[in-house]
């Protein structure tokens, strides 16, 4: 009986990720409209744009290949089984130790290898730009992900989230270098998710562009479907935050139903809540020249590096 | 005449000797060079055969001629080496008869020359008596002075000039070393002739005045050294190779070299079973190391084919000595196994320089290029050829320097090192010269040449045999020898 | 052996230093021959008197083969040679006669340390005084070998270096094959003389100065 | 019983060595010499394959050949047998590849003989249990890798390319001599047997030389400058046999003497190690990401894993110099593993190479381009293999850098301060280097596959033949299955870990549903199988749900240009622009990269020249010092050839009178 429970948990935690997502998209538009002083779109406009693409008919090039059709597939699966990895209401799901938070940064690795390698086959300038500068800014995001793995495993002494989680949420502390791993852990997640500092998701303009030069080429299903992964990868790093420094809530495995529904609402609350911060920060600041990203990027790297670092020398830090 | 006969036959030691005297002899008087030729190389393996008879029956020890372990090692391998470059030197000479650069009334100068010149050191190899050994050496040097100067241009009577004057101060100062060896034992063993008979030096070494033994070693060592080509004294050896005929050039450098070191090493064993005199060994090691560095960086600047291999001759003979230097069972095996693999394989790379020279006509390393496709089979000879003489397995010098190499980082890091970065140099200089040589677009004519591949394979199948399997019997002879150098 | 025929083989071997000293000193070709023919002449004396003093009479022939050949002979050869060739008659040296004579002074000295201390007591001081002569004529004419710039004159270094050695085996009694090594070395000046004679060919070179000789050593080109 | 299998497939490989050289020219010669080849690789795979599983005590054999008193010895342990394993898979790749690569092959008569022989010469370094079998056969490697190289020697630079490696792997065999010196001389023999017996002099002296020796053949940077001149040179099946294979028999030939011969570790050791690896792999990373040569850019690759390799063996090495036995059975496990992928992905990346190379004549990527349109299978396989070099999860690599990332997260247990530094930052490169990996394939695939052909050849290119595509589909299939099942290979490491470190990793393979566990379910676990299952499950399903909800319609048109038609193909991102970015960024340091660009004034027709200069600060260092010295000195000494007769005697004069004031003075 509780093998269903575990399981129906398990498919629950993976839907929910998948309906919030454009969810979260469509709050974060809104509220930065509002902070604009603009009324912004309705809540649920994400859905409708899927849902309308998902109908229309795709134009593809010439010279598109079987990598260019398949590849947003493939994109969106990768990002999927990742955001579903990472617990949201709940830790200890019957499948949360197939991967650790190396696995999540590394599945997200292939979407943007396969996203950067679609942008390229068409042979079109804007998606060699936007390729090349993905992959300049992945170069530095990476392994500034791997530097906080490292200061949050050694802290915690393990890398699978969920144990994290209830280290965190047991021995709570704070300390130096899981200060300078949230620091890194903002940068990083502007970054991948070409928010303002990066790149503009509003925009379409060829010199500024990063992700959306890459999709430039797709439209109807495929561009759902890369918009959708998109969204997730955002919800994603929402609930890492979430799950590695605001651990409370989470239920633990085989607790009751309450536990479980205060978990989801908590949940939804950090959502909002880093919704909120996130669009806050951005409608503050100004978008970087190119070639001032890599140093912002390297900064984090540094930051991931210095909490390593001291925490190799003593456990205390 | 049949008492004589009956000696020849039975008598290896005088058959090895008699038979090149009695071809030189021979060859004077025929006109025609073919047949000169043929009984050259005839009268070559008839000396090598006799060479071999002596490995199943020794003679008594005489007062002039004597043979123990280590002169047997010489006599195989330089009458085996003898006999194999004048199978080459019959399709070398019939060619430059063909291009006119020598006339037939110097073949018969020529060969009779070539014989003299295996006799003289043959007896080197097998006196007993060192004022016999002395004259034979210098009877060797006279006969490839004139052979050196064969060719009669400028550059090879120049070559000749320069060989004649440093070989005599070289033999000049043996003399002395000699007598001063037979001051030395006089007192101890008496006077006349049993003072210079090396088999009752040996006994009584222990007894010779150390000091005076110094001294004579210091001029032994200068004097044939001189022949070895030792670095200071080397300036003869490269133009001695570059201009006279390459058949001289393989002996030259696979036995001469060989014979002179030999007798090197008589006086050495004389010197090293004396406690109280100097240890050779130090001597021996600094000149043999000054050689191989010498010559590693000779090698990079030469233009001449015969030149290049002339200057690799002088490194191998620094290892060789080097060896013998520091002495003990196992560097004495290195340095006899590392003589015989680097004659064998000299001369089979002058076989390959002989005939590329003639069928390009020209011995300039620029001239000469794309040799493995122009003519395969001498171009891989060639290859093969350097690639043994620079150290590389699986050819048998690989093993000998790997010996040497390895057994005196242990006992003298930085000699070693300075050794092992020599030996890294002169590979490095001959792999820049082969690939040149041997690769790339092929220059010149591509004419084929007619030319004997026999006995350049024959060495290098020899060689390679060596460094995989060594026959067990001639592993304990040569062990037998190196502990008998002490 | 008493002391007169001592003191008679000790002034021969000492007065065969002396003349290599004069050779050292000349400056013109045809005195060079000259004073090597006395070098030749006092060294067969030498011999000759060590032949009578050690009863050895196969050590005449060594001293008749060096009055006949390297006293008469070579000297007028390479005199004939020098003339037909007309080779220029002064001798350049390298540094200069006084210091070479200055090296010849220490070369003896040095010889004169080397084979005393060598030579200990077991040695009878006739040999010993023998060796120690010897070396230096032999160092005197590597030296000359070494100093002179044309050919003859290194020739004649190399003779009396010879000589040096002759009178080595012959001061150390009873060598055996005295007589075999000294006619080996008259045959090898032989073939020096007559190399002089070849190389000289008139087509070939102008003069033997061994400088000009250089010039056509391989790969120069 | 194998190792006697073992040398009976050596001596196969020998006489179709032999086989190969007679009949070169014949038509049937590629299909008899790489079957050959193919069957005795198989057969010694077989063999070491049998032993591992069974994982007897090892096994040795003695031969009258080689050193006369001390002959040959060849024994088959546990780290032999996976090390063969290894070889004689990419072998048996390689040949099979070769089969059908073999037909555009200019000289086949000068590549055909040497490649057994090659392969002869690898298994013989792995099989070898003695100081002089050892190194024959490890020369005997570096001699028939250069004739391979030099196979096409009508182009000078792979002259020159031959010339650097024979010298640079000769001297890496001189420092294995020293060493070698140096452990017989405290053991008393030539023998491995006599060497473990004994505790040799010198310890860290061996560690120094083995390090400079089999680092140099490896590829660790100071020692690397010849590994991407000379596998690009050889034939492609040869350049995958150089960098798949070799590169591991050099890594076997480090383990073996400092793991096994080699007594315990010291700890400074490990971080001479560690440090090497870290800069090898970012330096290799970057180097390979300002080549636009495939095959270079390739080989360059090649220095990052090695690195990555090297950083696993220095971690394990660290462990058991302060006697922690498990966490360097993890470390020992990661580097051997990676060494089996790196083996299969460089293979299958080099047989792509190759099969571009062959279906177009270009290794420039700037004149291939979108081949994926002609050669679709070719393509799947170099992607495959460029997501596992890359480490993405599903395939390989990403199996092996996370062993080590977990490695490196139980380093804080070491108590020397120096590792505590050097560890961390080592992960860093281990982290950015894999980054850079993956921008350098996107590069590398986009470039060369994607977008619109640049020039008629790459137009006109056709699918390579079926032998190679086996090949290569074969290679892509076991690094997918390395990926998915991680659990049984390491099971199959745990004997060669446990031979050399003491302690064997927790056992994987029974685990639930084949989870790999390094070291406790707490700590850290994946599961590549469900990873990969999940993925799949993902894109079938939304495959389905759009397939049903939305429509189904595809129209083909011109690509977006923004309104001005892009008819040109070189408007397309080129490899040196795709790079443009990274270089900036990384390259101004590590390669003095500067830009110049030259602007005509306005109105002259003539075209913007744009020259980017990088320099190799290694070669200006390092080698070309040390060239031009020896040339100074050569030229120096070449005076003495041409000194008058006089002055020769002066020497001569010299030297006696040197000497007679040497023995007066000091006897």
């Amino acid at each position: 009986m509780d093998v269903m429970l575990a399981l129906a948990l398990q498919g629950g935690q993976m839907c929910g990720v998948l309906l919030l997502a454009p969810l979260l998209l469509g709050f974060t538009r809104r509220l930065k409209a509002r902070l604009l002083r603009r009324r912004g779109p309705p809540l649920l406009q994400p859905y409708r744009d899927l849902l309308k693409l998902v109908r229309k008919q795709v134009v593809l090039a010439d010279n598109a290949s079987w990598l260019f059709r398949g590849a947003p597939y493939v994109i969106f699966a990768a990002t999927w089984v990742a955001a579903a990895l990472v617990p949201t209401f709940a830790i200890g799901l019957t499948f949360s130790w197939i991967g650790d938070m190396i696995a999540v940064i590394a599945l997200l690795g292939t979407a943007r290898f396969l996203l950067a390698l679609a942008g390229m086959d068409v042979g079109t300038s804007f998606g060699g730009i936007g390729s090349s500068r993905e992959m300049l800014f992945a170069s530095l995001a990476e392994p500034a992900m791997i530097m906080i793995v490292f200061t949050v495993a050694l802290v915690a002494g393990s890398t699978q989230l969920s144990f994290v989680a209830s280290f965190m949420h047991d021995n709570v502390s704070l300390r130096v270098s899981l200060g300078l791993a949230v620091a890194a852990l903002a940068i990083v997640a502007l970054a991948e998710n070409a928010r303002i500092p990066v790149d503009n998701p509003a925009t379409h303009l060829e010199l500024t562009m990063v992700h959306e030069a890459m999709v430039l080429e797709y439209g109807g299903r495929h561009l759902a479907m890369i918009e959708l992964a998109a969204a997730l990868k955002l919800l994603l790093y929402v609930s890492l935050v979430a799950c590695i420094f605001l651990p409370w809530g989470l239920a633990a495995t085989g607790s009751g139903a309450a536990a479980y529904a205060i978990g989801a609402a908590l949940y939804l609350g950090k959502l909002a809540a880093g919704g909120f911060f996130m669009v806050l920060f951005e409608t503050s600041i100004a978008k970087m020249r190119v070639f001032r990203v890599p140093q912002f990027l390297a900064a984090a790297l540094m930051l991931g590096l210095l909490g390593t670092l001291l925490l190799f020398v003593s456990r205390s830090f | 005449m049949s008492g004589l006969w009956h000696k020849l036959a039975l008598e290896p030691v005088t058959a090895v000797l008699m038979l090149p005297l009695a071809a030189a002899a021979l060859l004077l008087l025929l006109p025609g060079y073919r047949l000169g030729a043929r009984l050259n190389v005839a009268m070559a393996l008839a000396t090598f055969l006799a060479a071999l008879g002596l490995l199943l029956q020794r003679p008594a020890v005489g007062g002039y001629l004597f043979v123990d372990d280590l002169n047997v090692v010489f006599v195989v391998l330089a009458t085996f080496v003898g006999f194999t470059t004048s199978a080459f030197s019959a399709s070398y000479i019939a060619h430059e008869l063909s291009i006119g650069r020598l006339s037939p009334r110097y073949l018969r100068f020529y060969h009779a020359m070539y014989q003299i010149l295996m006799f003289a050191m043959n007896l080197a190899l097998l006196a007993n008596n060192i004022g016999l050994m002395w004259v034979a050496i210098e009877l060797a040097t006279l006969t490839t002075v004139a052979m050196v100067g064969i060719y009669r241009t400028h550059e090879a009577l120049e070559a000749a000039w320069k060989y004649f004057i440093l070989g005599s101060v070289g033999i000049a100062l043996a003399l002395f070393g000699t007598i001063l060896v037979y001051v030395a034992a006089r007192p101890v063993v008496g006077e006349g002739q049993d003072a210079m008979v090396w088999t009752t030096l040996i006994d009584q070494a222990a007894r010779f005045s150390p000091e005076l033994m110094n001294v004579a070693f210091i001029f032994l060592m200068l004097g044939y050294g001189t022949k070895v080509g030792l670095a200071p004294l080397h300036a003869w050896l490269p133009d001695a190779h570059a201009e006279g005929p390459t058949p001289i050039s393989a002996v030259l450098s696979g036995l001469l070299l060989n014979v002179a070191l030999y007798a090197v090493l008589r006086f050495k064993m004389l010197l090293a079973t004396n406690p109280a005199a100097i240890a050779p060994g130090p001597l021996m090691m600094t000149m043999g190391l000054i050689s191989v560095v010498f010559a590693a960086f000779m090698l990079f600047r030469r233009r001449d084919i015969k030149r290049l291999f002339a200057y690799s001759s002088i490194e191998h003979m620094g290892i060789v000595t080097f060896a013998f230097g520091i002495g003990g069972a196992l560097a004495n095996f290195a340095g006899l196994l590392h003589m015989s693999m680097h004659s064998l394989t000299k001369s089979a790379i002058f076989f390959a320089v002989g005939h590329i020279a003639q069928a390009k006509g020209t011995q300039r390393l620029g001239a000469i290029r794309g040799l493995t496709e122009s003519h395969p089979v001498l171009g891989w000879g060639l290859v093969l050829g350097v690639v043994a003489i620079a150290g590389l397995p699986p050819l048998g010098i690989f093993m000998s320097e790997f010996l040497i190499v390895s057994s005196t980082f242990a006992r003298a890091p930085w000699l070693a090192i300075v050794l092992g970065l020599g030996l890294l140099l002169a590979l490095g200089a001959l792999m820049l010269r082969l690939s040149e040589l041997a690769f790339g677009h092929p220059t010149g004519s591509t004419a084929p040449v007619k030319a004997s591949y026999l006995p350049l394979y024959a060495h290098l199948a020899l060689v390679l045999v060596a460094g995989l399997y060594l026959p067990q019997s001639l592993v304990t002879w040569l062990q037998s020898v190196a502990r008998l150098l002490g | 052996m008493d002391r007169h025929a001592f003191d008679v083989a000790h002034m021969l071997a000492g007065g065969l230093v002396l003349v290599s000293f004069m050779l050292l000193y000349q400056d013109r070709m045809f005195a060079l021959l000259n004073v090597f023919a006395v070098h030749a002449l006092v060294l067969s004396a030498s011999i000759a008197w060590q032949a009578y003093i050690q009863g050895a009479e196969h050590l005449y022939v060594p001293a008749a083969i060096a009055l006949l050949l390297k006293a008469v002979i070579i000297p007028i050869a390479l005199r004939r040679i020098v003339i037909r060739l007309d080779i220029h008659r002064s001798i350049e040296t390298v540094v200069g006669v006084g210091p070479t004579l200055f090296a010849g002074i220490a070369l003896v000295a040095l010889s004169m340390v080397v084979m005393l201390k060598a030579t200990g007591a077991s040695i009878d001081p006739l040999a010993r005084e023998d060796l120690a002569f010897a070396l230096s004529v032999v160092l005197l004419g590597l030296l000359m070998m070494v100093m002179r710039r044309n050919a003859v004159s290194q020739i004649v270094g190399f003779m009396s270096m010879e000589n040096g050695l002759l009178l080595a085996a012959t001061g150390a009694k009873g060598m055996p094959l005295v007589v075999e090594i000294s006619i080996a070395f008259s045959v090898l000046v032989a073939f020096i003389v007559i190399g002089v004679f070849l190389f000289r060919i008139r087509e070939r070179f102008d003069t033997v100065d061994v400088a000009a000789l250089d010039s056509f050593r391989g790969e120069r080109r | 019983m194998q190792v006697g299998i073992a040398l009976w497939g050596v001596a196969v490989l020998l006489a179709s060595a032999g086989v190969a050289a007679l009949i070169a020219s014949h038509r049937w010669a590629r299909h008899v010499g790489y079957g050959l080849c193919l069957g005795a690789c198989l057969g010694l795979m077989l063999a070491s394959g049998h032993y591992l599983v069974l994982a007897p005590a090892p096994q040795s054999l003695h031969l009258p050949v080689g050193l006369p008193w001390t002959g040959a010895y060849f024994r088959l342990d546990p780290l032999a047998a996976y090390f063969l394993l290894v070889v004689n898979l990419g072998g048996a790749g390689a040949s099979l590849f070769a089969i059908g690569y073999g037909r555009n092959e200019p000289q086949p008569a000068r590549v055909l003989p040497f490649y057994p022989l090659f392969l002869a010469a690898m298994n013989l370094v792995v099989l070898a249990d003695d100081a002089f079998g050892f190194l024959l056969a490890w020369e005997l490697m570096s001699l028939a890798s250069w004739a391979l190289v030099v196979a096409h020697h009508h182009d000078p630079d792979n002259l020159r390319a031959g010339y650097i490696y024979i010298l640079m792997a000769s001297f890496g065999t001189l420092a294995l001599l020293l060493a070698f010196g140096v452990l017989a001389a405290s053991s008393g023999g030539y023998s491995f047997a006599e060497m473990r017996s004994a505790s040799p002099a010198a310890p860290g002296l061996i560690l120094l030389l083995a390090l400079v020796g089999a680092g140099s053949k490896a590829g660790l940077v100071p020692l690397h400058v010849w590994l991407p001149l000379a596998h690009p040179a050889a034939p492609s099946h040869v350049s995958a046999l150089m960098s798949g294979v070799m590169t591991k028999v050099a890594v076997y030939g480090f383990m073996r003497m400092v793991f096994d011969l080699n007594g315990a570790p010291a700890w400074w050791w490990s971080v001479l190690v560690i440090t090497l690896a870290g800069i090898s792999s970012l330096l290799g990373v970057l180097g390979a990401l300002m080549q636009h040569d495939l095959k270079r850019l390739l080989a360059y690759h090649t220095v990052e894993n090695i690195g990555i390799i090297f950083l696993g063996l220095g971690l394990a090495l660290a462990f058991s110099a302060h006697a922690l036995p498990a966490p360097a059975a993890l470390a020992l496990s990661a580097a051997l593993f990676h060494v089996f992928n790196h083996s299969l992905f460089k293979s299958l990346l080099f047989f792509g190479s190759g099969a571009v190379l062959g279906a177009t004549g270009e290794r420039d990527m700037e004149r291939l381009g979108g081949l994926i349109g002609r050669m679709p299978l070719t393509a799947f396989a170099f992607l495959t293999g460029a997501m596992a070099i890359s480490a993405l999860p599903p395939l390989n690599g990403f199996v092996s850098e996370w062993l080590t990332l977990q490695a490196i997260l139980i380093s804080p247990q070491l108590p020397s301060w120096a590792l505590k530094l050097i560890v961390p930052a080592a992960g860093a490169m281990l982290a950015l280097s894999a980054a850079l990996a993956a921008a350098c394939f996107v590069k590398a695939f986009g470039v060369t596959f994607l977008g619109r052909p640049r020039t008629a050849a790459a137009a006109a290119a056709r699918e390579t033949d079926r032998a190679s595509l086996t090949a290569m589909l074969a290679a892509a299939l076991l690094c997918l299955m390395a990926g998915v099942l991680p659990g049984p290979c390491l099971d199959a490491l745990a004997p060669v870990v446990e031979a050399l470190t003491g302690a064997r990793m927790p056992p994987q393979s029974w685990l639930t549903a084949l989870s790999l566990v390094p070291v406790a379910e707490s700590r850290s676990s994946y599961n590549g199988l469900l990873v990969f299952v999940f993925v799949a499950a993902g894109t079938l399903l939304s495959i389905a749900v759009v397939y049903c909800v939305g429509s189904r319609a595809v129209r083909r048109g011109p690509a977006w240009d923004c309104g001005f038609p892009l008819v040109s193909p070189l408007s397309q991102y080129s490899a040196d622009s795709f790079a443009q970015p990274i270089r900036r960024v990384f390259g101004r340091v590590v390669f003095q990269a500067r830009e110049h660009v030259e602007m005509p004034p306005p109105g002259d027709a003539r075209p913007a020249r744009l020259t980017v200069t990088l320099k190799d600060l290694v070669w200006d260092g390092l080698y070309a010092p040390l060239a031009a010295g020896v040339v100074i000195a050569a030229e120096r000494l070449n005076h003495l050839q041409f000194l008058t007769i006089r002055q020769y005697l002066s020497l001569v004069f010299v030297a006696l009178v040197g000497l007679l004031l040497a023995v007066s003075i000091w006897t």
